[in-house]
């Protein structure tokens, strides 16, 4: 019996490791390979507490949890810093280094030596020092670790990291803050694989670097591959087939010195088999749903929209005053001296050429680029030094002309990942005031579904963004915009190539908003809409303003026509 | 001084072992975008058949190389057509192949074990002279890994340079799509490059057959420096990764020169962290 | 949810389960042997489990133990993960109801001691050679001689040959930081100077780094610490790189003669006496029917798991004379220290010393032709 | 709407018929037909988002077509590999990085004659490419990548021309060019059409360039073919609007 429960003490244990892990590379698409480092620092922190020290199990962990996510930031940065297959080097580096560093601090370490008689757990008086004693432990402990991850994958939360997974640029454009993210999953994701390790520590009473190498963190990236990426209970299914697998063919009798090597043969097989069968590991990822019981939402298609986004203020009022911005890429100037103005109630078109410097203008009135020259002032707050997030935080929000959907969530998911101020993007909030995280997950997915219904997506709320229309993908990228709510929004080609009937529906939202007291600009090439929704039209040509007015001034200007159509 | 002289060469004699490897690696990751982890026993294999074919046929050396890096480019190509090829057709992750091919190394390598025995193989037939330079010494085998990865390399050049296949892998490794739409048969170039890199691998494992002997386990310690010594270098540059497996051998080496040589490692993953940081796309950049 | 109740229900069929109790004359006596039978050094498992096997089928050749067989069961410790050993160890006890165990490698060993010390195993290691593993159960064994032990009879012949500066080269593993620190003291102590101390990772590619560092400390001699086969190839390259200087051992395999060729000649290896000779028949019967059955001549790790065997058979049958439920570890560790002594492999005997590590005659041995040949016996500590 | 204006009769060489096509689950051009006869320009127009590129990656045999077939030369290539539609003399020219941008030009424009099986063909070929864009000749050595976005959109076309096809697919030869760049590109195009006698089918989003070289117009909107016909039409702009 000891054996079985030795085994599945193990299956706990690497389902720990796998669903940490997973929240990581499947939810964060960071693919940082040194899940082993946190192994061993939670290993080693509670060998060396224990051992030195004298202390005992719970304080072990939790001491083994600070440092290890202490490390897992330190991991976080560099994993800012490049990305593919830059972070895999570096990460399997480290890993290295932390071999060297185990085998060499003799006197901490016990160098390859490793750590030998380190106290079993004692609970109530009783050393949970066999496997049949320690597997509740580690059944709890991996319940709990599992129902961490699980709650950050299911919150708001791990939304956000799908999003950022999905495209960066978009998730920062929705007001996404990537760096916190990232030090927040790194460090969550080492402290979980920290508490594997100060289990097996004192269940094992013995550590040593032989345990924790790069092979170690290769067999835990199988079992996330293996189970499906995203999908946390695929992870713990992962783990639970290369722990059983290889046991089970223990039992497989093969005659000779060569039985173990015939059996690990077999167990590459059977590796390389589910996959082909499953390319996708075995359980997709899965796709948010909203409960049935979702309130229904009150706005009909097409309706009004100030019940769902009302900004306040008096009409007219310059919200955005951008003056004298220039921006130049290695010499080349690509926009000198635009200065343009939004005002409350008002939609701008900006028009010109292609390469005039429109999109440009986009990325540095919304903080993707920083201007080497002019300011940017909201209701009289400098932008200019803003992160993107901020910026949208702030209330101006802007969309993308290839339109960046996160293309793996589902449409009512792209909505609600774009709601501002969401108490489960916090992970205080998500652990520590579940009933707050879900109130406002309840009014956000309302107000989701509001706001899907209202650009006539409400029918298609469920599907995967992947799987829409360009029409449909289109709209969905002004509804993402409105649920940021900002009040200023920048478009960029909100309506090319879309039909007629669409066109008209937007173009009717666009006045909506407007209406509704928000700050719009546009980018749009078709003439026939400007001249529909724009209030003013500003003509930029080679990176400056070369003129602005109301449509009908403009339009009239024959000059104007024959140089944008060259 | 004459450590310091010592150690440069043992570094340049190294290094020609790494950008062997790093450049067989470098075609087939370049060239198809696969994570060949299953490089390694590859390797592995083509020097195991070298020996078997010198120790037990009693073939001559050159001949014994000959035939053994024929049938490792086999051994390649097989890899691709019956492991990595259907993941291909299915569109898969590049992860899912990269676990795959993990599979297909712990395969390897435990055939290797069952087939040819977990002892170390060497070949005492081979005879080879130890020459020194002041004081400093190095043998035949050193030279000849120098050479080799010398011609290899000029040979690969060469042949990328001015064959009509060799324009055809740059072409692939440069922009797939564009490939295809100039009708290149890039299931015909990837059996190419798994061939060649597959090749190229077995000629560094036939001059290390004479140098350390063979174990099952040679393969991971190879194919990881291949790996690294690719990103480094720049991936789709095969300089690049020349360049960096030089340079990762000279850290290796000289790095010792006042230090603990328990610390190899940790110099080595230092030198390469601060690298990547600093530069990370690699020494040679992709236009 | 969902997730507790399948723990609990195998939580519940593990209480059910727990409690078989065992038959007082097994079938078989099963002997566990926890090897490296796959990972970075699988030939270490094939050479003890090869030994072990030998000494079962000898022994079962002739009838058993009073009629009842033994049986060798291995697990595979893939060349020292301590998870793997331990669910071996697991294994072992609960599935095959072992009551002796022969572990490998310092650190398996290590992670495999609180369990047989918890469940009253006996264990008897013949691989690793750590101080770890020595006093810290009643039922843990060591029949091969410990580094620290073997460190100072080297550091003896190094003296007496007349060495001065000694340079050591090791393998950064429990063997070689252990071995390294037991010579640095002796060497040390006598008053001589020690010049250099280099290690390399357990998986290094290539030792030229060392061994040029090495050569650049111009010691008298030089003492090799690492593993086979490094050992050899450390012998191989001193040489290649024109060092002419005595070279000592403590562990020398036929895979080291294999990969040192021709530069093997000469170097003095300092180990347990082992010499399959005239003057020693068991040791020339055994080097027979293993080469017989192997092809190759076996190193003394096949010839401690093949002791280790022979005296855990010894154990039972001394045990099963007294009566009772004789065949539980504590009576084996009982019957053991009754009287220590048991015929050697290596010729005569050997004891079991109050540290429960076996003494054994150590004899320096020069290398010639590729064979080990006994020079003199030396002193241990 | 059809096409009201009659045009010279060529013999069609590209027939596509009630093609779809798209991207996983998604469908993104439904039934088209199109069809591109001999010595023509076909300007295939529409917004990002059409379904103008899926179009013509389908047809050239990039994107496998869930549905419809295409006949070149009255036989069927529906689902033929792209080297073999490259042999029977189809040549695509896709938007963007069309080009080995790590390779020379010279290299470049071999490799546009990778199955060509005849050297002496294949050295004409490349003199006459170098004839109609001078600045390849001028620039042979250089890294391609290092040109500037002009000179790669013509070093495209010329890989393309470099085994002679008989139609050439165009995919968006405008996109990322100065305006200026435009107009050389689309006079370029129209040169190659009349001196090489090569039909073209020119997918574009900038009407205004595009339209003066179009002998024949195909309209798409959301996957749809929404207008076929002569160009004349379409330079009207209001009627353009109502279309767009």
């Amino acid at each position: 019996m000891e054996y079985l429960a030795h085994v599945l003490v193990m299956v706990c244990l690497y389902g720990i490791l796998a669903t940490s892990f997973n929240l990581l590379i499947g939810f964060g698409g960071i693919f940082a390979l040194a899940h082993a480092t946190f192994y061993a620092s939670g290993a080693y922190a509670a060998g060396i507490l224990a051992t030195k020290l004298g202390i005992g199990f719970p304080f072990t962990m939790l001491a083994g949890m600070v440092v290890t996510a202490a490390i897992g930031l330190l991991v976080a940065f560099p994993a800012m810093r490049v990305g593919s297959h830059y972070l895999v080097v570096i990460t399997l580096a480290l890993q290295a280094i932390t071999i060297d560093v185990l085998m060499n601090s003799k006197p901490l370490t016990g160098g390859p030596d490793g750590i030998p008689g380190i106290p079993p757990v004692s609970l109530f008086g009783t050393p949970l020092n066999n496997p049949v004693a320690f597997l509740p432990l580690a059944a709890v402990m991996a319940a709990l670790c599992c129902a961490v991850a699980w709650r950050l994958g299911a919150s708001p939360f791990g939304r956000s990291l799908r999003a950022m997974r999905e495209n960066e640029a978009a998730a920062q454009a929705v007001g996404k803050n990537l760096v916190r993210m990232k030090l927040v999953v790194f460090a969550l994701s080492a402290g979980l694989a920290s508490v594997a390790g100060s289990l097996v520590a004192h269940y094992i009473a013995f550590v040593n670097p032989e345990s924790f190498t790069i092979e170690e963190t290769i067999l835990i990236l199988a079992m996330v591959i293996l189970g499906g990426m995203g999908n946390l209970w695929g992870s713990l299914a992962g783990a639970a087939i290369l722990v059983l697998l290889p046991e089970g063919l223990k039992f497989v009798h093969v005659p000779g010195d060569i039985a173990d090597m015939v059996r690990q043969v077999i167990y590459g097989v059977v590796l390389i088999v589910i996959l082909r069968l499953r390319p996708e590991g075995l359980f997709p990822e899965t796709v948010f749903r909203p409960p049935t019981g979702a309130v229904l939402p009150t706005v009909p298609a097409n309706g009004p929209v100030s019940a769902v986004v009302r900004a306040e203020g008096a009409p007219g009022e310059v919200v955005v005053s951008a003056k004298a911005l220039a921006k130049s890429f290695g010499g080349i100037k690509a926009v000198k001296d635009l200065t343009i103005d939004l005002r409350r109630g008002e939609i701008v078109g900006l028009i010109g050429p292609n390469g005039a410097g429109k999109t440009t203008a986009f990325n540095l009135l919304s903080g993707f680029l920083r201007p080497t020259g002019g300011s940017i002032l909201y209701h009289g707050r400098d932008l200019t030094k803003l992160k993107p997030h901020e910026v949208v935080t702030a209330g101006l929000a802007r969309s993308f002309q290839d339109l960046k959907l996160f293309t793996k969530l589902s449409v009512v998911e792209n909505i609600l990942v774009s709601l501002p101020r969401q108490p489960g993007d916090n992970l205080l909030d998500v652990y520590l005031r579940p009933g707050l995280v879900r109130r406002a997950e309840r009014e956000n997915v309302a107000r989701a579904l509001e706001i899907a219904s209202f650009v006539g997506l409400l029918a298609k709320a469920d599907e995967v963004a992947a799987n829409l229309s360009y029409a449909e993908e289109k709209l969905l990228v002004i509804a993402r915009l409105l649920a940021t709510g900002a009040d200023v929004l920048l478009l960029d080609e909100p309506l090319s190539g879309l039909d007629t009937g669409t066109v008209e529906r937007i173009c009717g939202v666009l006045r909506d908003l407007a209406r509704a007291n928000k700050a719009i600009c546009i980018i749009e090439h078709n003439l026939e809409v400007i001249r529909g929704v724009c209030d003013e039209i500003v003509f930029i040509d080679e990176g400056r303003v070369l003129t602005k007015g109301p449509p009908d001034t403009l339009m009239r200007d024959r000059e104007l026509a024959e140089r944008y159509f060259g | 001084m004459d450590l310091l002289i010592q150690l440069t060469l043992n570094g340049l004699f190294n290094g020609a072992h790494f950008a062997l490897l790093a450049m067989g690696f470098a075609l087939i990751f370049g060239t198809t975008g696969v994570v060949h982890f299953a490089y390694g026993p590859v390797y592995a294999v083509g020097a195991y058949i070298v020996w078997a074919l010198v120790a037990l046929a009693g073939l001559p050396f050159w001949a014994a190389v000959i035939l053994g890096v024929a049938a490792t480019a086999a051994f390649g190509v097989a890899s691709y057509l019956f492991i990595y090829r259907p993941f291909e057709i299915g569109g898969s992750p590049p992860f899912v192949v990269l676990v795959a091919s993990l599979g297909l190394f712990i395969v390897l390598k435990n055939l290797i074990g069952i087939v040819f025995g977990t002892d170390v193989k060497t070949v005492d037939s081979v005879a080879y002279d130890v020459h020194f330079v002041g004081d400093a010494f190095f043998t035949t085998v050193q030279v000849g890994q120098v050479l080799a990865a010398l011609l290899v390399g000029c040979g690969i050049a060469l042949f990328l340079r001015a064959s009509r296949y060799g324009k055809a892998i740059r072409a692939m490794a440069d922009n797939r799509e564009m490939a295809t739409v100039i009708g290149i048969d890039t299931k015909r170039l990837s059996i190419l490059v798994f061939a060649l890199g597959s090749a190229v691998s077995a000629v560094a494992g036939s001059l290390v057959l004479l140098r350390d002997g063979l174990n099952p386990n040679m393969g991971f310690g190879a194919v990881f420096v291949a790996f690294v010594a690719v990103i480094v270098g720049g991936v789709g540059s095969l300089r690049g990764a020349v360049i960096a497996g030089f340079l990762l051998a000279f850290v290796q080496s000289l790095g010792m020169w006042q230090i603990p040589t328990e610390w190899q490692n940790t110099i080595v993953f230092v030198v390469l962290f601060g690298f990547l940081l600093a530069r990370p796309s690699g020494i040679v950049r992709r236009a | 949810m969902s997730k507790n109740s399948v723990f609990a229900a195998l939580l519940l069929g593990s209480v059910f389960a727990a409690g078989g109790a065992m038959a007082a004359d097994p079938e078989v006596y099963k002997i566990g042997g926890i090897f490296a039978m796959t990972g970075a050094s699988p030939h270490y498992g094939k050479v003890m489990s090869g030994g072990a096997q030998l000494a079962v089928d000898e022994i079962n050749a002739k009838g058993g133990i009073d009629g009842t067989k033994l049986q060798l069961v291995v697990e595979d410790h893939k060349s020292g993960s301590a998870q793997a050993a331990v669910a071996g160890m697991n294994r072992l006890i609960d599935v095959e109801g072992v009551k002796a165990v022969l572990p490998s490698f310092s650190t398996v060993t290590l992670a495999t001691m609180p369990i047989g010390d918890q469940k009253k195993i006996l264990m008897l290691n013949g691989g690793g050679v750590s101080a770890q593993t020595v006093g810290t159960s009643p039922y843990m064994f060591n029949i091969r001689s410990m580094a620290s032990d073997l460190a100072g009879g080297i550091a003896h012949r190094a003296a007496d040959q007349g060495a001065k500066k000694l340079a050591q080269i090791a393998i950064k593993s429990e063997f070689g930081d252990a071995t390294i620190a037991a010579t640095t003291k002796a060497w040390e102590g006598m008053g001589l100077k020690m010049v250099a101390a280099e290690q390399f990772q357990a998986d290094a590619a290539n030792i030229d780094t060392q061994v040029a560092k090495l050569r650049a400390s111009q010691p008298d001699a030089i003492a090799n610490w690492p593993t086979t086969p490094q050992a050899g190839l450390a012998v191989k390259r001193l040489r290649e790189l024109g060092m002419k200087q005595p070279v000592y051992c403590m562990e020398w395999t036929a895979e080291d003669s294999k990969v040192a060729g021709k530069h093997a000649e000469g170097v003095e290896v300092v180990t347990d006496y082992f010499a399959a000779t005239d003057e020693n028949p068991w040791s020339k019967r055994f080097a027979e029917a293993y080469k017989a059955k192997f092809g190759d001549m076996p190193d003394f790790y096949a010839a401690n798991y093949y002791e280790g065997v022979y005296v855990i058979a010894e154990l039972i049958r001394r045990s099963k004379a007294k009566g009772g439920d004789y065949y539980t570890g504590e009576r084996l560790v009982q019957a053991l220290w009754e009287n220590p002594t048991f015929d050697s492999v290596y010729g005569k005997t050997l004891t079991f010393r109050k540290n429960g590590v076996a003494q054994k005659p150590v004899a320096v041995f020069r290398l010639e032709n590729g064979e080990p040949k006994f020079v003199k016996f030396t002193s241990a500590e | 709407m059809s096409a009201i204006h009659t045009m010279p009769i060529a013999e069609p060489l590209l027939e596509v018929r009630g093609l779809s096509a798209g991207y996983g689950k998604r469908a993104v051009v439904h039934d088209v037909d199109l069809t591109v006869r001999a010595g023509e320009i076909r300007v295939l127009l529409g917004h990002n988002g059409a379904g103008k590129t899926t179009l013509v990656r389908s047809v050239f045999g990039l994107i496998r077509p869930s549905s419809g077939s295409v006949r070149y030369r009255g036989e069927e290539i529906t689902k033929r590999r792209c080297a073999d539609n490259v042999k029977a003399g189809i040549a695509l020219v896709p938007q963007g990085h069309g080009i080995f941008r790590s390779l020379t030009v010279r290299e470049n424009l071999e490799l546009g004659a990778y199955t060509a099986d005849d050297p002496a063909a294949t050295k004409t070929n490349r003199d006459a490419v170098m004839d109609l864009f001078p600045i390849l000749r001028e620039r042979a050595g250089q890294i391609a990548g290092t040109m500037s976005g002009g000179q790669q959109q013509m070093l495209a076309m010329g890989m393309a021309l470099m085994h002679r096809p008989d139609v050439m697919i165009l995919d968006e030869p405008s996109i990322g060019l100065a305006p200026n760049l435009v107009q050389r590109v689309m006079e370029a195009i129209a040169e190659v059409n009349r001196a090489l006698r090569m039909a073209v089918l020119m997918v574009e989003q900038n009407v205004v360039h595009a339209l003066p070289i179009a002998q024949s117009v195909t309209v798409l909107r959301t996957g749809r073919k929404i207008y076929e016909g002569a160009p004349e039409p379409l330079g009207d702009r209001q009627y353009l609007m109502t279309l767009f």
